[in-house]
């Protein structure tokens, strides 16, 4: 595929080429502008400011650049873009990408190597590129047996699951897709789809070796999501509420980890287990059952489920510091104006990019504690795993419940405060 | 593993599980499921056993080594006792100085020759940096199969240093083929003493670490600690070697018991544990490392400075006729080589017999009963080297 | 032809005469090679062997033949009849308890098999660097033996590989299969003189 | 009586050693030689051999050196490697040496070779020794065939890089 | 109000969506891209550590900690009860919390008898 015919010639290719983009314009001017004119016709178009938002718009950019910031103003403000763009997927999933550079940096400093190095002028930064390159050019073999529909639609259905969650996650004030009362009952719903996923993948590929991962990463579900509920509990009861924006906005005076750090350290403890990180990747435990549930996938099904996993981690890391580390709460370090005297429509808020500052700061400082683990720890056995997911946990876990009762009925904390 | 459960596949295997024998009743066999765990599996190298799993439980266990029989013992009655070398020491080219230590032992014992004393020392300081590097890679296989990546890279890392030692002796980063009947091909070169004295230091302290990362882990040792029990019976009835053996609490080493070159004037410790479980038998390949630095900080210290390193053989030496049977201490264990000469410059039968060969066949003794999540545990700590079991 | 070499080296250099008198075990191997020497070389470290030698001989008197018996190495033959029982002699009375290897050795000449066992002791100590080599032979044409597994449980996969390597039959052994060799093998047992290497 | 006996430890105590033990090496160099960038530094010119002591002289092995004006064409470095690699074939030479009446030389299949040197050992004119030049890759089968004339030319080996110790770790530089 | 519950939910379905329109293409296009190769069919068996596999892959298999399944099945229930009571702690009277804590000694009182249970029984 990838190699040049013998015939090859660059007057040819360059002749190809022409001719592509040649047709492409005639193509463009005869059908594809008229129909979007026709469509215009008949759709009636959103008011952006004081004007009709309509194509034109964008073309008078060009001459008034002013012109167009009522028109980002309101595209930032529709659902679509939120659960697109910024506090959505693709915001994830810039993180995701991210995490994976530095997990690799992280882990090759600690293990005393140097990681991605070569793709890209520094430090291999542009080594996920060509990771990604990689993987989209690669055959996907789908093993025979295997539950074609099921196969195909599980990497998607991770990914999809993966990004609904990132909708949940309020990043600045006012700035959440989807502002649910209920927030941490939906994200806990979304979260316990994955080892279900998982379980489907290792029944669609027909396997032995996905078989038993998929088990074990119900296992792991069973052994983590108790903990993971509860420990989740005293901030609901600090807060008074089931949703992430009030919970963070109950925190201005204190974050809740001064009050609830055993809660707060079994919950990095399940979430490394629902992340099937080190010491918890029994689903993938390489050494056992060859790559667990993830035998069988291959190209660009690979590529999908590990997009997943990390914007997974994203999302743990993000709910960790929103419940205990006071999300977007930070001093105030950017101006009130960014250019002083600018008296032009006003797109720069300053304490929504105060507030997305240390939301993004926190969440990195939390991915990188979610890293370390797999640099010094090796991995748990099944029965460990449960036996301290039941055992332990679950107690822990009640513990701290009952020291923000008697804090509560005490009268040393409302949810306004110390008294 | 609850104690009725124990009991009950103690009275089911206990006479014939050693023997690979498949003793499942036939109604229990359609909820048991049939692994198999290499050729291709991260976890075996290449090597393959099978075995059948109820649940979380291994029932059974048939190794199948021979993946990369080589012939060697055949390939050595075709020629002469130089020419073996090279290929000799293919089947562990992580510890290829052992392997040839013993045949050049055997051989000079059938051509009735010694070596010259500073050859015996820098043969043993070529043995001991060999182990080195066996034993870190070992280190490093069984931290990736507990899944500790760290404990990956970092004996990977520190076993550069050895290596280069290695080649700074022999010019060879693995395969050295250094060690030949009548002492070692060359002298070592100038700075040698100094070079290994700084790095041996520097080990001594990277030990430390390991043993914070990894042995002190208590995540470590909850998947090593009573896990695949030896017992000190067992292991004598198997015929174990090396590490395993003085995992279960015998202080055998062939450099203590049956003393080969200089070892007799070398003052060390033979390491050993009695709590025969998979974390000793982890953790006393890690003693002899530190032992090791200290054998070689000695041997260092007491080498003559000068003098000859081999023996000036004839071009194609001939063997008296009789047979001889040396033994050195590998790092998985006594590693012996039977020469049988017929007078003739060819031996007439190499026998190599070697530790991982030996150990392999406590897979099936302690895998049966175990859980799948100790299988890797279980495995690597016998200090199995598939190439060299198959030869 | 070699001691000349020898004897050359210990003139020029003094420090290897002495190292060779300190560590004396390493030199006796090489006068036990020469049968004129070991009959008036009396050395105390083959005591042990001697007596080891001399219990045997005393329970079996006619039934076991000494090969040789030089330091920390003694073989003696038996006949394959005899050998279970030799064996568990050596395991109960002596103390050696497991086989560092068993090797099979092939005489076309003699159209004999020999099949050493290499005995050693982990339990005795003193024992310890002595290996003892049972040896027993058997015909090439109905090459069958008893098989030691009942006594040495370590000689399991050391019996197997021999069946495979050189066609000896172990009976009692419950597995005389293939065990290094590919699973499609077709031809004579490679380790027999009359295998040939391709080539060679 | 071995020194076997491990320090227990605590669970928490256990962490924070292993967490403290792998956060200090985040300070510390980088172990990685960069291979094509850096190359590992040999003793000496590489391996050779003084027949008259009948020792070798330390060094790399990496591929051979063949002086042709000291080569007499016996044959004893091809007889050696025959049971070995069979790595070695004795082919005509179109110049004429001398003390090579038969007008043949080594030609060395790297393909084969396992670089154990000795054939170095074998030969007693000082004509074949090795070098530190290891990087011996190409395309195809027929370039690692080294006739006499490319064994003749003396490779250049830049190493430089050598493994070095201090307080912030070792590295290669 | 349940036309407003949904449109607060609407936002997940977009996300929803906008992962599968991540997905599709990325899928599609490495079908395009990829090469295809079917000549060999032992390549498209399933992983068997390079054997030919024995027996079927879905099978009726059974992990021996079913114990914890069947807790999980009970208390996942009521940790989730919690929220509702925790949720509206501040708004409801003191004396209210009372039986919650009843409630939870009761889960708690039976969750241990059913862990010392099943490990005696040595389930697992």
């Amino acid at each position: 595929m990838a190699t040049a015919p013998k015939e090859f010639r660059f007057g040819n290719f360059v002749a190809s080429i022409v001719w592509l983009v040649f047709w492409i314009i005639i193509i463009v001017t005869l059908v594809v502008l008229p129909l979007i004119f026709v469509i215009l016709f008949y759709v009636p178009l959103p008011y952006a400011g004081d004007e009709v938002l309509t194509p034109y718009l964008f073309f008078s950019m060009m001459v008034d650049p002013t012109r167009t910031v009522p028109i980002i103003d309101f595209l930032i403000h529709t659902d679509l873009f939120r659960a697109a763009i910024f506090p959505g997927f693709a915001y994830a999933a810039f993180i995701a990408a991210a995490t994976i550079y530095i997990e690799r940096k992280f882990l090759a400093k600690m293990q005393l190597r140097t990681g991605p190095f070569y793709a890209g002028r520094f430090e291999g930064i542009l080594q996920l590129i060509a990771d990604g390159l990689k993987l989209i050019s690669k055959e996907v073999i789908i093993p025979s047996g295997a539950d074609k529909p099921l196969f195909w639609a599980t990497p998607i259905i991770f990914v999809a699951t993966a990004a609904a969650a990132t909708a949940l996650i309020p990043v600045a004030p006012g700035w959440v897709a989807s502002d649910l009362d209920v927030g941490i009952l939906a994200i806990f719903a979304i979260l316990g789809f994955f080892p279900l996923l998982a379980l489907l993948f290792s029944w669609a590929s027909n396997s032995k070796y996905p078989f038993i991962g998929g088990l074990r990463a119900l296992h792991q579900l069973i052994a983590f999501e108790i903990p993971f509920i509860l420990s989740a509990l005293p901030i609901v009861l600090l807060s008074g509420s089931l949703n992430l924006s009030e919970m963070v906005e109950s925190q201005y005076l204190f974050w809740f980890f001064a009050v609830a750090p055993i809660s707060a350290f079994v919950f990095y403890i399940s979430s490394l287990a629902e992340l099937e990180r080190v010491p918890f990747d029994l689903p993938e435990a390489e050494s056992e059952i060859v790559a667990g549930w993830l035998t069988e996938t291959s190209g660009m099904i690979y590529g999908l489920i590990q997009l997943g996993t990390y914007v997974k981690l994203y999302v743990l890391a993000a709910l960790f510091v929103v419940l205990f580390l006071g999300g977007w709460m930070g001093p105030q370090i950017f101006p009130q104006e960014l250019i002083p005297n600018y008296t032009g429509e006003k797109i720069y808020n300053a304490t929504v990019v105060n507030g997305i500052f240390w939301f993004t700061l926190k969440t990195f400082g939390m991915i990188m504690l979610i890293l370390l683990p797999r640099g010094i720890n090796p991995r748990i056995r099944i029965d460990i795993l449960l036996h301290t997911g039941w055992y332990k946990l679950i107690v822990l876990a009640f513990i701290n419940i009952f020291i923000v009762l008697t804090l509560i009925y005490g009268g040393i904390i409302t949810p306004g405060g110390l008294q | 593993m609850s104690k009725e459960y124990d009991r009950e596949f103690e009275t089911k295997f206990q006479e014939t599980t050693r023997l690979g024998l498949e003793v499942v009743k036939e109604s229990e066999e359609d909820r048991l499921m049939t692994l198999s765990v290499g050729p291709q599996h991260p976890g075996s190298g290449h090597f393959r056993f099978t075995i059948k799993v109820d649940g979380d439980y291994i029932v059974y266990c048939d190794p199948d080594p021979g993946y990369v029989h080589r012939g060697e013992e055949k390939m050595s009655e075709y020629r002469n006792f130089i020419q073996n070398i090279p290929h000799l020491e293919r089947p562990v080219i992580h510890d290829s100085t052992n392997i040839t230590y013993s045949y050049s032992l055997a051989v000079e014992e059938l051509l009735g020759i010694e070596v010259p004393r500073r050859g015996q020392f820098i043969r043993a300081i070529a043995s001991e940096l060999n182990r080195q590097v066996y034993t870190l890679y070992w280190l490093a296989i069984y931290g990736i199969f507990l899944g500790h990546s760290t404990m990956f890279m970092w004996p990977a890392g520190d076993r550069e240093l050895f290596i280069d030692l290695l080649t700074a002796l022999s010019g060879a980063r693995v395969t050295h083929a250094y060690n030949i009947p009548g002492g070692v091909r060359n002298d070592a070169p100038n700075g040698f003493k100094e070079k290994c004295l700084q790095y041996v230091k520097y080990f001594e302290k990277r030990l430390v670490e390991y043993e914070d990362i990894f042995y002190n882990n208590p995540l470590f040792r909850q998947r090593t600690e009573n896990v695949g029990i030896l017992t000190k019976e067992d292991a004598i009835n198997l015929g174990v070697t090396g590490s395993v053996l003085r995992a279960s609490g015998i202080p055998y080493d062939i450099r203590k018991v049956e003393p080969y070159d200089v070892y007799d004037e070398i003052d060390f410790k033979v390491q050993y544990m009695k709590t025969c479980d998979s974390f000793a038998r982890a953790y006393v390949p890690f003693l002899d490392m530190r032992e090791s630095c200290n054998i070689i900080k000695q041997l260092l210290d007491k080498m003559p400075d000068s003098g000859e390193v081999r023996l000036k053989l004839q071009s194609n030496p001939k063997g008296q006729p009789g047979e001889s049977y040396k033994r050195v201490e590998s790092g998985r264990g006594a590693l012996g080589y039977y020469i049988v000469s017929d007078g003739s410059p060819k031996p007439y039968r190499v026998k190599i017999s070697v530790g991982s060969f030996r150990n392999i066949l406590a897979l099936p003794h302690l895998l049966i009963g175990s859980k799948l999540g100790d299988m890797p545990s279980i495995y690597w700590a016998l200090n199995y080297w598939p190439v060299e079991a198959d030869r | 032809m070699m001691s000349s070499n020898i004897s050359k080296n210990s003139e020029n250099d003094p420090k290897i005469n002495q190292s060779s008198q300190k560590n004396n075990h390493n030199q006796t191997n090489l006068k036990d090679l020469e049968p004129k020497n070991s009959d008036n070389f009396i050395d105390r470290s083959l005591n042990l062997e001697n007596s080891i030698y001399s219990e045997i001989s005393s329970k079996f008197t006619n039934k076991v033949k000494l090969k040789y018996s030089k330091s920390k190495r003694i073989k003696i033959y038996v006949e394959p009849e005899d050998i279970v029982e030799v064996a568990e002699f050596l395991k109960a009375n002596i103390g050696f308890d497991h086989a560092e290897s068993v090797c099979g050795t092939d005489y076309p000449d003699d159209n004999s098999i020999e099949v050493i066992y290499h005995l050693n002791s982990y339990s005795r100590e003193d024992l310890s660097p002595i290996i003892f080599a049972l040896s027993t032979k058997t015909s090439r044409n109905n090459s069958r033996l008893p098989s030691l597994i009942r006594v040495f449980n370590s000689v399991e996969y050391h019996e197997r590989e021999t069946f495979e390597m050189l066609g000896v039959y172990f009976e009692g052994h419950p597995r005389n299969e293939r065990f290094l060799l590919p699973e499609d093998w077709a031809d004579i047992p490679p380790l027999r003189k009359d295998f040939q290497i391709k080539g060679r | 009586m071995a020194s076997s006996i491990i320090k227990k430890t605590t669970t928490a105590t256990g962490f924070i050693k292993a967490i403290e033990s792998g956060s200090k090496h985040l300070l510390l160099k980088r172990f990685t030689l960069r291979f094509p960038e850096q190359k590992l530094k040999f003793v000496g010119d590489g391996y050779q051999f003084d027949p008259k002591r009948g020792v070798g002289i330390a060094g790399a092995r990496g591929r051979h050196i063949l002086f042709h004006e000291k080569c007499t064409g016996c044959q004893l470095c091809a007889i050696t490697c025959e049971g070995i690699a069979e790595a070695i074939g004795m082919v005509k030479i179109s110049e004429k040496w001398k003390q090579n009446k038969k007008g043949i030389m080594p030609q060395i299949d790297y393909g084969k070779c396992v670089f154990c040197g000795l054939c170095v050992d074998a030969c007693p004119f000082y004509a074949l020794f090795m070098t530190n030049d290891f990087e011996l890759s190409s395309f195809t089968k027929e370039h690692l065939i080294y006739t006499p004339a490319q064994l003749a030319v003396k490779p250049k080996y830049d190493g430089s890089v050598d493994i070095k110790i201090d307080k912030r770790g070792a590295w290669h530089g | 109000m349940v036309g407003e519950l949904g449109s607060q939910f609407t936002p997940i379905l977009y996300a929803l969506g906008i992962g599968v329109l991540a997905g599709v293409p990325s899928l599609v296009l490495s079908r395009l891209l990829s090469p295809r190769k079917r000549y060999n069919p032992v390549k498209f068996l399933p992983m068997e550590c390079g054997q030919v596999p024995v027996g079927e892959g879905r099978s009726h298999f059974m992990m021996q900690y079913y114990a914890y399944i069947l807790m999980f099945v009970v208390f996942d229930v009521i940790a989730i009860f919690l929220y509702a009571w925790g949720s509206s702690l501040l708004s409801i009277s003191r004396e209210a919390t009372l039986p919650m804590i009843a409630f939870l000694g009761i889960m708690f009182a039976a969750m241990g008898y059913a862990l010392y249970l099943s490990g005696r029984k040595g389930i697992w």
